[in-house]
């Protein structure tokens, strides 16, 4: 038990990684094997965040269950692993996904064993992520995270796998050597990649490096930060890859692109571009607003365009993620004032959120694509009948997603609103109307999200579904389905109805950091 | 008294004399005829170095006997190799062994 | 001139030339005799340098075991050399040339050495050398790992020596 | 339990009813309906109590039932949300429970409780009706709607959000009430979704009201920016209120002006006024009337409730001279809504439409009042309206379920059972319809002193005409004299004459679960009026105290003073009352068919073209905008394009890379150079492997040698 305390991170961190190793002394034909195996062995780590998450104290600031090992001396790098409220609400929400991403795809029946090692490594490395304060650490585990989610899109993907999932790598390392020289830069000047240390002395640093001004050289660090980061998240303008990567990828594999993968760049946005850059970070916030708005009004346009459920669903989370970079680049204008706070917190909140609903939402379709085969929306219609219990749980899925009040999409939304206003009535005018110009994008979400459910759900039934003869007829949504949603659905209740549970640590975590 | 250069330079003489029979004979074992002028040419030395040294300390007449040891090994294998080259190739001549030639 | 500076130097000239001998000779088995010639005047030598034990086992290891093998090889081997052609190579000039600079430049080198002349000090009257190398050889304090060491090599040596001589049937 | 436990609970019932339906007792039709019905009535029970604590309150005004707790944490404080029954919160609580409790009543028998299962129905579509054997020969019967029990939960659901709305002391509440409420209207809009038209209507509801919300929740955002806290009791304190009208904000209004105008559009939305009122008449693609109903009397209603209870903030800084920008844009959306609605309703001939219309109307007549500072006035209206439109609805309800009988006596499917030109003389055919509809209808009208609809439509032009607003007052009274003319019309048509089909023939009345709630509502609909009687109203006022003023009023800090009887107003609503009555029924009263109404303007018809304008305007320009703006020329040609741009361009770097430099300068110059120069070195060089031993060692002497004379001439020596 003292052994499980100590390494509490390592192990949650780890333990995907090392039960994935084992699968390969399982025997390779036992399909149904693999497929408990990696749901148990993923369960291990959730409980043990779990563990983590109540035994967490939220009054204390810094890192918790910190751990140090030796990794690279010589350049002055450590295994620096630990946790705070902001990192800790995303690695419960990763180590939630995984087991339900795993119970999502025990309808998988090709090559089950890679397919589940590869989801146990991508949890680790979505983990090591957010556990990790140091730098090149971090990084590490940030391009770790692509190679299991590569050969998921790769392998298991539908019709256009191979342009869609050499569009993600390609573009999201490409969108990272920037960020690699930058963090490189970092560990040269201060001989330590350790976070706390470099946030301490890079924020307040003023001597020229290599000749040029400190001012130009960190605006430069700054986007190349910013540009891996908004990559990843994804802001207008780098975000077509996402609707690819998304709509290719297996049902379980969109589930955990939308709901960890992409949390990964904004949680880079807070973890590092704001401690490291506060100064660039108030000079650009305005354009950082920008595109932020670009996204959510177009990814909101976008949506509503499309014909394909799934690339709809996508779409969405063009949508839904610029809401969090409006509210980090409202903080970013105004650090330290109650606004940003609130902005912070609802952007952090944004993350959970979009992570259960998105997540959720990738799944419904899944679960009509598994049984359709297709995902045209002019295809379907007048489902209701046929599938009610699925209907209902599609329905309160996209109202989560569509932000209804009652629900979680609508506070976090809210924050993120009622900081951003609060920045531009309060100090810079400008983010006001940035803000409704956001709301404009908000309008549309309800516009594209009642679309998918008017063409799925509604109107005359497509008889093709429905025939006598069984051989197309739509079967209705099955036990495991409904486990893989109940828990996503239930906190995405329970958040809408008293999200002080999770907002409190988010906000102290807040109060602290910023 | 016979002064210690007396011995080195027999020493000396008998080392080159060993050393131009390993370099110029071309009988195999002739070629090891060489290298044991050679070696007693060193333990002349190892014992006139103990003797012109300090008596007490043994490590010369040592150092002789290993190189005794040695010798007796060396001329075992040498030849033992030189034999068993003759059974395969009918030559004991050291020009014409030339098969790890590149 | 002393006695014993007079028996060294015909003890030195006569090992010298049967060293000579020995790598001028024809025949190889005349070689093989002035070998043991050779050896028997070291053998001298280190009696004159007091080594008495050195030089009984130079005598009955070098002339008693070595030289016999050596014997045993030529005549092994002898058929096919029958002391026809050259004993020599091409480049013996060139052997002969480095020989003599080796010598050359031993000489060379030992001469500038301030000690090259010393003569010996006097022998221990109460010393008894042989004992003393016995215990050197066989005190762990001094030489018993080289001593054992070179025991393996010898054991060594003799199943090597077995293995490439016999020959695969 | 204190009244504050009470208040909590009064909206939980029907959540609870909603979910313990939706997961467990769906497939049961009386378990469903009987959860559902009795958490209303627990709901109703719950809020009749806290009513009447309410009234027996000697200051609740400055002291009323409020409870909090913390809900969200906002940096270094926590937003808290709760509860507050103030008076005009009891008074909404009163009508909202009586009208929902009788709502779910209703529902009972209009979703035919009962009858056979239909011979073809389908989940989705309305119920068709069942043939049932009967002494041996077949008769057609209403069948049960075949999702019974989702209605059920779908109208609990409903009710939570009305009470959250009622019941909430802060905006976010009151918004996410609010919200709660949209969504459930989109639901049972689309309750029979596999009907194309149903289907729209929902969606159109829903985006047309969130235009609305969606502004809304940005002057919420502002609020709660500009006053730290979003609940009513702190922002509605001098200090802060005098803060925001002092405050400049944007496009020269203060800030407490333009937040009153941001929320307003909220209300623009939800109660469906002008410009965003299209969706109000295709919502009656509802199971009608009752979810016609909801949106009609109960929900547009929470959009003057919002409006009531921003009052403060819309004449933070008002003067009493001249209104502020906000308040001249609410008069006038109110007052033009009024008027623009009423004068489609008369052509319209789909019974609901024109309560439909006529709804639209009404609240642009309260809206109106308040945008004039008429604030009482506008509460008390708010009340009578939803007593009588609700009992209208309901009475149309009826009507619509009688007609049904009919056609299914015939067969005849192609009979509209809505449109009034199928109907004519039914007041024999079903009697309490008729006279409750009358009441209704004459309430709505404004027939003088008996009904609620006179007096509160009275106190509404006596403020605007008191106060000086003469435009809003004219408009007004042209309004009140179209909505008279075409109640009338209505009611003649429907009920007076004779019969005009075959169906009319045999259209019967309505089991009790549908008359009961007629008979319940026509009763408030009648004496509701009496308890704001002005007091100084010619022979009746003073008779009973004008005890809604009183009460009402003293929600607001400062209370507002009655306005000065005038003659001039009274006589305009007796004129404007009486002469629509009587013209309604003049003109129609010969009517026999369609082509005889001189009043089917195109033009008011087809509501002014709106539908096809935002269609032209809006709709189809987004979509356009969207797929091929957005979508395929943005993100798939140019961003795209940019990104594809790079495949080919790393390509050919990569191909002028390998054929410029790899293949001639580092294959053949510097790799196969360095071989064919190492390859002919060595060639060379390998003279000297001779593979002689000898050599070898002479070779490594002469080196010995060397080395060793350089070492001691130029090392040791030196």
């Amino acid at each position: 038990m003292d052994f499980i305390a100590t390494h509490l991170l390592s192990l949650i961190l780890f333990f995907p990684a090392l039960t994935g190793t084992a699968m390969l002394f399982l025997p390779g034909d036992e399909k149904t094997l693999h497929k408990w195996y990696a749901l148990v062995a993923s369960l291990v780590p959730f409980t043990l965040s779990l563990f983590a998450w109540f035994n967490f104290r939220a009054s204390q600031s810094g890192y918790q269950f910190e751990e140090q090992y030796i990794w690279y001396e010589a350049i002055g790098s450590s295994l620096h692993l630990g946790v705070d409220g902001l990192s800790l609400s995303m690695v419960l929400l990763t180590t939630l996904l995984t087991p339900l991403a795993i119970l999502a795809s025990f309808s998988i029946n090709e090559k089950t064993r890679s397919y589940m090692m590869l989801f146990l490594f991508l949890e680790t490395g979505m983990l090591g992520v957010f556990m990790s304060i140091d730098l090149l650490i971090f990084f590490v585990f940030w391009e770790v995270g692509l190679v299991p989610m590569y050969f998921l899109i790769n392998q298991w993907g539908s019709a256009n796998r191979n342009y869609a999932s050499m569009k993600f790598m390609i573009y999201t390392m490409g969108g990272s050597l920037g960020l690699l020289l930058a963090v490189q830069l970092l560990g040269v000047l201060f001989q330590t990649y350790d976070l706390q240390v470099i946030t301490e002395q890079w924020s307040a640093y003023t001597a020229p490096i290599a000749g040029i001004p400190a001012g130009t050289f960190k605006a430069v660090a700054f986007w190349a930060f910013v540009i891996a980061f908004a990559v990843k998240v994804p802001l207008w303008p780098f975000h077509t890859w996402l609707p690819d990567a998304h709509t290719e990828a297996p049902t379980a594999g969109s589930m955990i692109l939308a709901g960890v993968l992409l949390k990964l760049g904004a949680y880079g946005f807070l973890r590092l571009i704001l401690p490291l850059y506060p100064a660039e970070a108030k000079y650009f916030a305005g354009a950082l607003a920008f595109l932020a708005v670009a996204a959510i009004v177009f990814g909101a346009f976008g949506s509503y365009a499309q014909t394909d459920f799934k690339r709809l669903v996508a779409y969405s989370s063009v949508n839904h993620m610029g809401f969090v970079v409006l509210g980090i680049a409202a903080a970013a204008f105004a650090v330290g004032t109650e606004d940003a706070r609130i902005a912070l917190n609802g952007a952090i909140l944004q993350m959970f959120n979009h992570g259960l609903s998105a997540a959720g939402m990738f799944f419904l379709v899944g679960v009509i694509y598994e049984r359709t085969h297709t995902r045209n929306l002019e295809d379907f219609g007048g489902l209701f009948p046929l599938v009610p219990v699925y209907g209902g749980i599609l329905i309160f899925t996209s109202m989560a997603s569509l932000g209804l009040p009652g629900l979680n999409g609508f506070i976090s939304e809210f924050l993120v609103v009622r900081g951003s206003f609060g920045v531009g009535v309060n100090s810079v005018p400008v983010m006001a109307v940035y803000t409704s110009v956001a709301l404009l994008g908000l309008l549309f979400t309800g516009a594209y999200i009642l679309k998918g459910i008017k063409k799925v759900l509604h109107g005359p039934m497509n008889e093709h579904w429905s025939s006598a003869s069984g051989e197309h007829k739509l079967t209705e949504i099955n036990a495991r389905e409904i486990v893989v949603m109940a828990p996503l659905m239930a906190l995405i209740l329970w958040i809408g109805l008293y999200p002080a549970w999770i907002l409190d640590v988010i906000n102290r975590a807040v109060v602290m950091l910023f | 008294m016979v002064p210690l250069s007396w011995y080195l330079i027999f020493a000396a003489a008998l080392f080159s004399i060993g050393l131009f029979g390993v370099l110029s004979r071309r009988n195999a074992v002739a070629i090891l005829l060489g290298i044991e002028l050679m070696l007693n040419s060193v333990n002349v030395n190892l014992a006139a170095f103990w003797r012109y040294g300090d008596v007490r300390m043994m490590t010369g007449q040592v150092f002789a006997i290993i190189v005794f040891a040695v010798a007796a090994a060396e001329v075992a294998v040498g030849l033992a190799l030189v034999i068993s080259v003759y059974r395969r190739r009918n030559t004991v001549v050291a020009d014409e062994l030339d098969l790890m030639k590149w | 001139m002393t006695g014993e500076q007079i028996i060294f130097l015909v003890v030195a000239f006569f090992t010298l030339g049967s060293g000579l001998m020995v790598v001028t000779t024809r025949n190889l088995v005349h070689a093989a005799f002035w070998l043991v010639a050779a050896l028997f005047g070291v053998a001298v030598v280190f009696a004159l340098l007091s080594a008495n034990f050195l030089a009984v086992v130079q005598v009955v290891v070098y002339i008693g075991a070595i030289s016999i093998l050596f014997i045993f090889a030529v005549m092994l081997t002898r058929k096919e050399m029958r002391d026809r052609g050259a004993q020599l190579n091409r480049n013996w000039w060139f052997g002969a040339l480095l020989a003599v600079s080796t010598f050359g430049g031993l000489f060379f080198l030992l001469r500038g050495w301030e000690g090259f002349s010393k003569t010996a000090p006097a022998y221990p009257a109460s010393f008894d050398a042989v004992s003393e190398l016995g215990n050197a050889l066989v005190s762990p304090n001094a030489y018993v790992l080289p001593f054992e060491v070179a025991s393996v090599l010898l054991a060594a040596a003799l199943v090597g020596a077995v293995y490439v001589a016999f020959g695969r049937k | 339990m204190t009244t504050e436990t009470l208040i909590w609970l009064i909206p939980l019932p029907p959540v609870l009813a909603f979910f313990l339906i939706v997961l467990f007792t769906n497939k049961s039709k009386a378990l469903s309906h009987t959860i559902g019905v009795g958490a209303a009535f627990l709901s109703f029970v719950g809020s009749m109590i806290v009513f009447f604590r309410a009234i027996g309150e000697e200051h609740l005004g400055e002291f009323p039932f409020e409870d909090a707790i913390r809900w969200l944490p906002t940096g270094n404080s926590w937003f808290e949300i709760g509860v507050l029954i103030d008076p005009v919160g009891a008074a909404t609580l009163f009508f909202v429970s009586i009208t929902i409790f009788m709502i779910f009543l209703y529902s009972v028998g209009y979703q035919n409780y009962g009858q056979p299962v239909g011979d073809h129905d389908v989940k989705g579509l309305p119920p068709h009706g069942a043939t049932i054997e009967e002494h041996g020969h077949k008769r057609v019967v209403p069948s049960v709607e075949p999702m019974y029990s989702r209605f059920f939960a779908f109208l609990g659901l409903f009710a939570f959000g009305m009470y959250l709305l009622v019941v909430s002391d802060n905006f976010l509440t009151l918004f996410v009430g609010w919200e709660i409420m949209g969504l459930c209207s989109y639901l049972l809009i689309g309750f029979w979704y596999g009907k194309p038209s149903a289907r729209d209507a929902a969606v159109k509801a829903f985006m047309t009201t969130r235009v609305g919300d969606v502004f809304m929740l940005l002057g919420i955002a502002y609020l709660y920016s500009a006053t730290g806290t979003l609940t009513f009791r702190e922002i509605f304190t001098e200090e802060t209120l005098h803060v925001l009208a002092t405050t400049p904000a944007w496009f020269g209004m203060t800030t407490s002006g333009l937040i009153a105008l941001l929320l307003f559009i909220g209300t623009v939305g939800k109660s469906a006024q002008w410009p965003l009122h299209v969706w109000l008449p295709d919502a009656m693609e509802g199971p009608t009337p009752v979810s016609a109903m909801i949106h009609a009397a109960t929900m547009v209603s929470a959009g003057v409730y919002a409006v009531i209870r921003m009052f403060p903030l819309l004449t933070a800084d008002y003067t009493g001279h001249g209104l502020t920008t906000t308040m001249s844009i609410v008069a006038f959306i109110g007052a033009f809504t009024a008027l623009f609605a009423a004068t489609i309703a008369v052509a319209q001939n789909d019974i609901k439409r024109v309560l439909a219309y006529s709804t639209i109307s009404q609240l642009g007549y309260m809206i109106a009042a308040l945008g004039i500072g008429a604030y009482v006035a506008a509460a008390f209206h708010l009340i009578t309206h939803a007593f009588f439109k609700a009992l209208l609805f309901l009475g149309s309800g009826s009507v619509i379920h009688g007609m049904e009988h009919g056609v299914l006596h015939t067969g005849n499917h192609k009979v509209d059972p809505q449109d009034m030109y199928n109907m004519g003389g039914l007041r024999k055919k079903m009697p309490i319809t008729f006279w409750t509809f009358l009441i209704g209808g004459f309430a709505l009208s404004g027939f003088p002193l008996i009904t609620a609809g006179f007096w509160s439509k009275d106190e509404i032009l006596a403020d605007a005409f008191g106060h000086g607003h003469w435009a809003v007052f004219v408009t007004l009274a042209v309004a009140a004299f179209l909505t008279a003319f075409y109640t009338m019309r209505q009611i003649t048509l429907t009920f007076l004459g004779e019969p005009r089909t075959e169906e009319a023939k045999h259209a019967q009345e309505t089991p009790w679960t549908m008359t009961t709630p007629l008979v319940v509502l026509a009763f408030f609909a009648v004496t509701y009026g009496w308890v704001g009687i002005p007091e100084h109203f010619p022979l009746l006022g003073g008779l009973v105290p004008n005890w809604f003023h009183e009460f009402v009023g003293s929600t607001l800090a400062e209370h507002p003073e009655a306005v000065e009887f005038n003659v001039i107003p009274l006589l305009a609503s007796l004129i404007v009352a009486l002469g629509g009555l009587f013209f309604g029924w003049l003109v129609y009263r010969n009517v026999k068919s369609v082509g005889d109404d001189k009043l089917q303007i195109p033009l008011l018809k087809n509501k002014y073209y709106f539908d096809e304008i935002y269609d032209f305007l809006f709709v189809k320009p987004a979509y356009w905008f969207a797929e091929n703006v957005v979508y395929k020329l943005m993100d798939q040609g140019v961003i795209d394009g940019i990104l594809h741009l790079f495949g080919p361009g790393t390509q050919g770097f990569g191909s002028a890379l390998r054929n410029y430099i790899d293949l001639p300068v580092i294959n053949r110059l510097i790799g196969d150079g360095s071989a064919n120069v190492t390859y002919w070195f060595g060639g060379k060089l390998r003279a000297i492997q001779t593979g002689r031993v000898q050599q070898y060692l002479m070779l490594a002497l002469i080196t010995f040698v060397i080395i060793g004379a350089a070492l001691y001439f130029f090392v040791f020596a030196a």
